[in-house]
């Protein structure tokens, strides 16, 4: 992740990847509770909470509430999330009492396939279920999470691969076949209201539902963004271009990048 | 009382071919030198039972104990894929692996049901998915009150649920802290249950965010110090971080895995 | 973050006529003063729910603010009968009281079903009891896997839970421990909660066996230093046998419980 | 309940309470865990632990387990039974992985009223159930517990107005009508192995499952024992009569009673 990517800003010193994280960050606001899956949902949860939203309270599946870690856990279990939490309840205890009920705000969930209607497959991809071309490690928290939280901001990398018209498998729901589809199922919690990529913003439109570029990142054009989009990817009428990362937010997210490389303080 | 036992004879007696296994600890405190023993042992036709199916049951997949894998995520935390549980699904190798997939909040209820001596559990989860269509084991149920559907899935009842936790006294009371996950449940899910330790000692003193498992409902306590690496055990280790990620290179290819297998685990024999 | 108010203020602002409550503590911690406040300001026509209806109901009974009681066991415990709750059921004294009789399975089942977000719980309960005669809240249900019947409750999820803890720091995260009962349950059932505590500190340090109900899931906190007397707060106080033995004789005749509720409760004023 | 009986042995140096006491203590085996209410059953297991069996692991309803208190506690949630035990757990835990599951070998019951097939209410006496003669304190546990345990052994003292051809209200169900009752309702626990009162001990006959009198006290008679049962009472053949206290059991229960005066150490 750490390296220059080739389609970000070429000339600015930060690369898309960097571009992305700092997007996602901006999402979270202060005095909200958010559940965090690992990998960069936890980098852009810690950025946020490093830097706007000294309050942001951090929910780790494994039953940490209100983890404060001052580096980049590996994985959802290191101990240094029990250490900073306000309290470590059992994992029945995180999904019932905590998740379940609605009483957590942002849902942040990564993905390995994404379609048009921020429905998420991190189960398998190509063939049949039981003959997958490839198997990926499954559900986790995700579904209970896309159902649950009041709202979910997805981070993921942009390609076509990526961004597909249908997943291979609804691992989590985001508006199913469209317009009133959650209801329908009766999942309380409010749907992906924001994906962030490392080429932009897509946003589900109003009437919709269907994911919207509303939001390029400095020096990404909307071409790019619609070549890299496996469906004809709407494009919002006032489309804006984003803010740069600051000086800021690349001094503390490259610290806390460097706290991952060993687990340790650097 | 639990019985105070060496671990290759808590494996020998507890664990059978065959058998509903589940090894629990949440990226914390799990048991992986009692998944190697079950290696060495040569155990066969295990339904493996785990929410977090890592890097542990990527070495009991690929040694071939497996035959079925009850679970909600495969992969290695923060690194990527499992190649042992991929070649398995993809490829059969070294056999067939039937999955039972399931998510975070089903697994967790499903342990709770059968530590509650329930048939079944009720949540807010799967509605909309994918994962009823290939999971029978997850049906609609309505509220008798308010009419609404929701879902329920069967408890969990291994035959055996092994764990490890720090600290153990004579009498096989044992006690963890730091994250405990899901182990409590599935300690008492199970028919039995084998808990290794990093140490057994005369008191158990008093741990802020202790779960205490009395001695009378563990059926037996190997003291196993170290016995969750690379995993960790809170005031005792820290994880070992690069052994997952190196993981990744080793697991890649079944001849580095099993040369791995050879040196690591039968090679080592049974670490007490 | 949960607010810092004085009691009367916190039980002006969430506790109103009408309004479904719940005290909790089981034994320990029970919320006394705060039941006291309640009396104080006249709140009328509540559903009072508990678990163990014991002294603090008695007087709130008795004091005229129930129309209706939620609960699983109406005594004073080690001591016998509560004579203003029977008054109420046997005399309709101060006024009827509506009666909804559980279980204490069927009642922790419940506050658990309502902190989880769910419509119902499942368990083994009430089986060829007389009690699901009288109280309609009690089902059978199902399981989808083994066609076994069991028994379904619904939901509590009273209007406010009010709890007594040892501490709170200024975030408002509450800390107790000992027997913590169904208390984080409770509150987390509730759609408001009010917790009295011990004391409010800067840090709450962690004490082994510990609850910890973090401030954005607490609605408001208020200090009341021995909030929970005649019950008790683990490390702060200790259970005061003699007034619920002497509550016996007290509570046993109309006159002498009011001139007691006039006394120690009317001319007390708030605690802050 | 530390006066002198008047229909206990009045020569011997001990009541019918003590007696009582001692009999139901000598029901529990070491190494068993036993569900102890509060008052008789709790001074009961109390001295079994003191005495014959001190690795009876006593469950309080409120939490505690493997209470191992050094005085008689008034509730079941006194200060000293957390301070003592291998656990404390939440009440919701207490009724849903320890009770329900059948893990508990003895609950250990008391009564109001009591019926020939061991049913026992703990609810209401007379009248209606909506306009009742005496309103008693209600269920709390007890219904689970008689339920749920392996097997359930009553302590009660034995009168008429007690021992009742039928209960005014199942709260908790003993053998129901009769043979085959606690099957057909499903219930998993073995029923009340035992009834110990202040005249003797009862236990249901195999085939029937009515509660027999199996025992007397030394110094009662099976007339006293019949005259106080509200039903025909049936007597087994092998009647016998039980050993009166020891002088170690007198000496421990009126240690452990003078601890409940006041709640503290003597």
């Amino acid at each position: 992740m750490s390296q220059r990517s080739e389609r970000g800003n070429a000339v600015a010193d930060w690369t898309a990847d960097e571009m992305m994280t700092v997007a996602a960050a901006r999402q979270l606001r202060d005095d909200t509770a958010c559940f965090v899956g690992i990998g960069l949902p936890s980098t852009a949860a810690n950025l946020a909470r490093t830097t706007h939203a000294p309050n942001l309270v951090l929910i780790y599946e494994s039953g940490c509430l209100g983890a404060k870690p001052d580096r980049l856990p590996l994985s959802i279990g290191d101990g240094v999330l029990a250490d900073t939490a306000d309290a470590v309840v059992s994992v029945p205890e995180v999904f019932n009492y905590w998740l379940q009920p609605g009483r957590i705000d942002v849902g942040f969930l990564g993905a390995a396939q994404i379609d048009r209607y921020g429905n998420i497959n991190t189960t398998v991809v190509g063939g049949d279920y039981d003959a997958p071309m490839v198997r990926l490690p499954g559900a986790g928290g995700a579904p209970e999470i896309a159902a649950s939280c009041r709202e979910v901001v997805v981070i993921v990398r942009q390609d076509l691969r990526t961004f597909t018209e249908r997943v291979d498998f609804v691992t989590s729901v985001g508006y199913g076949a469209g317009p009133g589809d959650r209801e329908r199922l009766g999942l309380r919690g409010g749907g992906p209201r924001v994906v962030i990529t490392d080429l932009g913003v897509l946003e589900p439109d109003p009437l919709t539902c269907e994911l919207t570029l509303t939001r390029l990142h400095p020096g990404v054009t909307r071409e790019q963004a619609r070549a890299a989009t496996g469906w004809d990817l709407a494009v919002a009428e006032g489309l804006t271009t984003g803010e740069p990362p600051t000086a800021a937010e690349l001094t503390v997210l490259r610290a806390l990048e460097a706290t991952k490389s060993d687990g340790r303080l650097p | 009382m639990a019985k105070l036992v060496s671990l290759a004879d808590g494996v020998a007696h507890l664990v059978h071919d065959g058998d509903v296994v589940a090894l629990e600890g949440f990226t914390h405190l799990i048991p992986f030198a009692a998944g190697h023993e079950i290696i060495r042992q040569g155990r066969q036709d295990l339904t493996l039972v785990r929410m977090t199916p890592d890097v542990i049951y990527d070495q009991l997949i690929g040694a071939g104990c497996a035959r079925r894998l009850v679970f909600s995520w495969g992969g290695n935390p923060g690194v990527g894929s499992l190649h042992r549980f991929r070649d398995a699904v993809q490829h059969a190798w070294p056999r067939p692996l039937e999955l039972e997939e399931h998510s975070h909040a089903g697994m967790a209820n499903r342990y709770v049901a059968g530590a509650s001596g329930l048939p079944f559990a009720v949540l807010r989860g799967y509605t909309g998915t994918d994962l009823p269509r290939h999971t029978p084991n997850i049906r609609p149920i309505t509220c008798p009150f308010t009419g609404e559907t929701l879902t329920a899935v069967p408890a969990l009842r291994p035959d055996v649920t092994v764990v490890h936790a720090q600290r153990a006294d004579r009498n096989g009371n044992v006690q963890m802290w730091g994250i405990t996950g899901v182990q409590k449940e599935a300690v008492l899910a199970a028919h039995r249950s084998l808990v290794t330790v990093e140490e057994i000692v005369d008191e158990l003193a008093p741990v802020p965010g202790q779960v205490v498992l009395p001695g009378w409902a563990v059926t037996a306590v190997a003291e196993v110090p170290g016995g969750a690496h690379p995993s960790y055990a809170h005031g005792y280790s820290v994880r070992d971080n690069d052994f997952y990620r190196d993981w990744d290179a080793v697991s890649r290819h079944r001849d580095t895995f099993r040369a791995w297998l050879d040196e690591h685990v039968h090679k080592a024999g049974a670490t007490t």
